[in-house]
């Protein structure tokens, strides 16, 4: 499904920020990527996403060359992932309800089913009250719940979340988990998850993925948080 | 079908949402398109009066008088109607120019009156109209060479330098009609460009989300649309409005009744078409050209 | 002082870190102050056109056949020199007005020699100069209403006409020029707004993190200055060279030596200042605008 | 030093944030504010830094009464203020070195004095080798650190920080608790810090302020997180 082979990435300015990684990751797994900050997490993610081309090696998902593809492409490709930002990217200019639909949107749903799909997933995350407030109008906590429900509101066959629960209390974390495990058993949706939460790493036990200054230095089945 | 709807409620939406934006773009069409709209009644207007000026224009010409046998004056007016430019050639007889002269003295013309007869010291003439105004100096040296012509004069006033006064300024305001327009382009899209300047960061996430580039760009083609739309309601009416007015108050024309004004209808018709055409053409250029930019900011 | 070296430092990095802004708003800058420009010159000619016409009018007063004896020509004299706006007033006798009228038929003038002596039909005359042109109905009415006139004309061309042509462009022209003048603040001021409104939300950082609003001002003024001064580099360039190009080709007129071209030393240099001090004062004031509402934006 | 007295405040879209908190915190105290996702906490902290007014009743630090400050003066009172935002809130035209220079600046702090302050700042939080980047160059936790930079380069009397490791690794994450209970016992500052990481709150006991909905439910010396 995800084949990274041998990815070197320098960002512009010099920075080596990915050292031959090479993972290949299967349908429907659930995988955990740990990591130091600055160790490469985010970096991985944007080139699955095709924000980023490898600087050397290939990174293929779901048979895509993510790193050839086209400019004007890219977007039709990215509809295929769900992805949840670190800094969330949402649309300041659009209301919760409107940036979850958006997603919606750009893939052709019909109104009447988007809009359905839309307030639904907004339900699921435990956003119901807030769909007609702005992104500046919302704690953090909630703009990142935003930003899971229009990763998954397309039900994609990847997802990949970079830390998104980073400013969540352990309860709602939970919730998220729960409901992205849920996820990925029953659509097997293919699912990537960035994270520096300990807790969640070690009591959820998937295949951990350590990276450290770009390199991977340990991936295992069941893996958890090593101090 | 769905989707165009979607796409003009998205650019409404990104207006309003604009607010402030939206309106500094509206107000620079506004202004500029004011400019233009200007030049262009000034424009046809001053090719009106070269037209009616050169219309008017005669040329004087005074038979020698060791030529004022009726076969050599027959053959001159034949010469001169068979030069090119010439429309047409009037003999004007030695009684006649005294009668022109006579009135061209007012009040006191009467003290000539002592001259007719055989006594005239005048001049036999063709009075010659000539096909296009611009001509007149060539026109008039080619007859000045023919035989039996004694010396060519045009008409009243000072006609050439008033030609080439008009001919200047209407090159003048030519130069300005397209420089305005020019400006109008570059300023418009400019501001519609800097206005979605800041939508860059938006852009970027529409298309990080899968929107394709058509599917972001075209709610901002609408928005340019829009905008020319909007910018150019109040130039349109004050050009229209204004321009009515002005030749009502003038009688229809400009300080004197050579210059008569174009007609309002269905002149300003053609102009506010015109400016709207220009406006809207531009505010999709702007958008079309800005958003552009920003869909390659990003991968 | 060191104060004030960071602020210029500070517009600087600015404008750099965002040159496409910064190149939009100088643009803007260069082409409305070229139109400015453009117009101050022509506004300055027009207005020298005019005193120059309006001195050279004369008007010719003939004397009334029953008042020609010596005393009440004399008095006649008198009475036009005494009324306010005349300059001067020459007699002419009817010889003279007879030469005159010989010079202006030319070539064919001298037909007219039979007439010297008693037999002399025209009328004696006072040439009468006055002091401002735009006077010149109001004098000849006074003057016709005086005992002994005859009749009243202006000199040559249609001189009225063409001051009020004149008299009509040069309004036309101060009303473009104040017209641009305020578009040119308008869209200046519009541009750099546009291009600060981008940082709005890196201006209300400024504030979060204890920077007064002096401070977050500052270096945008001076941004505003910069762009002012860039701005006008160009334009004034553009039309100083223009304007000296011009006036050599032309020789220093305007179609005919009446309209003599004003001389561009000093000329240039007082329009190139008041370009440049426009434009940096629209800089300041678009910028010092922008930011203020910006700072206001977030507590 | 920082009192609150029958605190209210309802968001212009009707949302009650917080409905009548009172607390006061002595100078040189160290207190967590704990609560699940919009329950409020990064409201307070708004109103404490004066971005925001109290619908009704007091905010007051070090003797001034934040809610009524004017406008232009919000700033100069800022400056005793340091504060890491929850969205960090960096100069995006900015390298990290500026960011946290400028801190300095505005308060006028002699060039070269600040330029070095500027870089030790930097150095304890472990940026010396991203001086030159700009805030988009950086991962999500180094984006963090450079807040937290910025907000301790001035020694303020008070140090206010919202959810400051939500990116950052368990390591990292405890680094930056020593660093700011170094700065709480060394210079007095006083110390408010939002956080969801339970195992800091745990493992660091200290006075711990729960809120939820907008009430404050508990307040105890040295509390802990109850899930
Ligand atoms: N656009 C960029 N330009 C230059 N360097 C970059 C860029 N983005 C990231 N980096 C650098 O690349 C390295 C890896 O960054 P990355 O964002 O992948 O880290 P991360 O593992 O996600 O960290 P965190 O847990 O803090 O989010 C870092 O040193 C970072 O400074
Ligand atoms: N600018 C705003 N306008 C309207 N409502 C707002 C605004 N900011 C916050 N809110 C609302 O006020 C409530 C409290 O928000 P606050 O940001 O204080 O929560 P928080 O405790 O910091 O949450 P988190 O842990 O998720 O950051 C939330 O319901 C939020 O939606
Ligand atoms: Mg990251
Ligand atoms: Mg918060």
């Amino acid at each position: 499904m995800i084949i990274l082979k041998q990815v070197f990435k320098t960002y512009k300015n010099g920075t080596n920020a990915l050292n031959g990684i090479s993972l290949t990751i299967e349908q429907g797994e659930f995988v955990y990527v740990i990591g130091p900050t600055g160790s490469g997490k985010s970096t991985i993610i944007r080139l699955i996403n095709g924000e980023e081309v490898p600087t050397k090696g290939l990174v293929e998902v779901a048979g895509v060359n993510v790193g050839r593809l086209r400019h004007s492409k890219v977007p039709l490709y990215r509809r295929n992932l769900g992805v949840v930002f670190q800094d969330f990217k949402l649309l300041e200019q659009k209301t919760v309800f409107e940036n979850v639909l958006f997603a919606l949107e750009v893939v052709n749903a019909p109104t009447i089913e988007a809009r359905k799909r839309a307030r639904e997933t907004c339900a699921l995350v435990g956003l119901s009250d807030k769909l007609n407030s702005y992104p500046h109008q919302l704690s953090g906590g909630q703009q990142q719940r935003v930003a899971i429900a229009r990763a998954i509101a397309n039900q994609p066959k990847v997802l990949i979340c970079d830390e998104p629960t980073g400013n969540l209390d352990p309860a709602k974390a939970k919730e998220i988990i729960d409901l992205l495990e849920k996820i990925n058993r029953e659509s097997n949706t293919t699912i990537l998850m960035v994270t520096h939460a300990q807790g969640i790493v070690n009591s959820h036990r998937r295949r951990t993925i350590a990276l450290s200054d770009g390199y991977l230095v340990s991936d295992l089945a069941a893996g958890g948080y090593k101090e | 079908m769905r989707r165009i709807f979607r796409h003009i409620k998205e650019a409404f939406i990104g207006l309003l949402r604009h607010l402030a934006m939206t309106l500094s773009s509206i107000s620079t069409i506004t202004i500029t398109l004011l400019f233009v709209g200007l030049f262009l009644l000034i424009t046809f207007n001053i090719e009106q009066f070269t037209y009616a000026v050169e219309g008017s224009v005669n040329i004087h010409v005074k038979v020698d008088p060791s030529f004022e046998d009726d076969a050599s004056v027959n053959s001159l007016g034949v010469k001169i109607r068979a030069l090119n430019g010439v429309r047409a050639a009037t003999f004007s007889s030695k009684d006649n120019e005294l009668d022109a002269m006579i009135e061209s003295f007012g009040e006191n013309g009467s003290i000539f009156e002592s001259y007719r007869g055989e006594d005239n010291p005048l001049r036999m003439a063709y009075l010659v109209e000539i096909v296009d105004g611009a001509d007149i100096e060539s026109v008039a040296v080619s007859i000045r060479e023919l035989e039996g012509v004694e010396a060519v004069a045009y008409g009243g006033i000072r006609v050439v330098e008033l030609l080439s006064l008009l001919e200047n300024t209407r090159q003048f305001v030519y130069i300005l009609v397209a420089g305005l327009g020019l400006i109008a382009v570059f300023l418009i899209a400019n501001t519609i460009k800097l206005s979605i300047a800041s939508r860059g960061l938006e852009i970027s996430i529409m298309r990080t989300v899968g929107a394709t580039n058509g599917f972001i760009r075209t709610p901002f083609l609408f928005e340019g649309l829009l905008i020319g739309l909007f910018g150019s309601i109040l130039p349109i009416g004050l050009i229209a409005i204004g321009y009515i007015w002005m030749f009502d108050t003038m009688g229809g024309q400009f300080i004197t009744p050579m210059f008569a004004l174009v007609n309002p209808f269905p002149f300003i018709y053609y102009v506010s078409v015109a400016m709207l055409l220009i406006a809207m053409g531009v505010g999709l250029f702007g958008s079309g050209l800005s958003v552009g930019k920003h869909l390659r900011w990003k991968r």
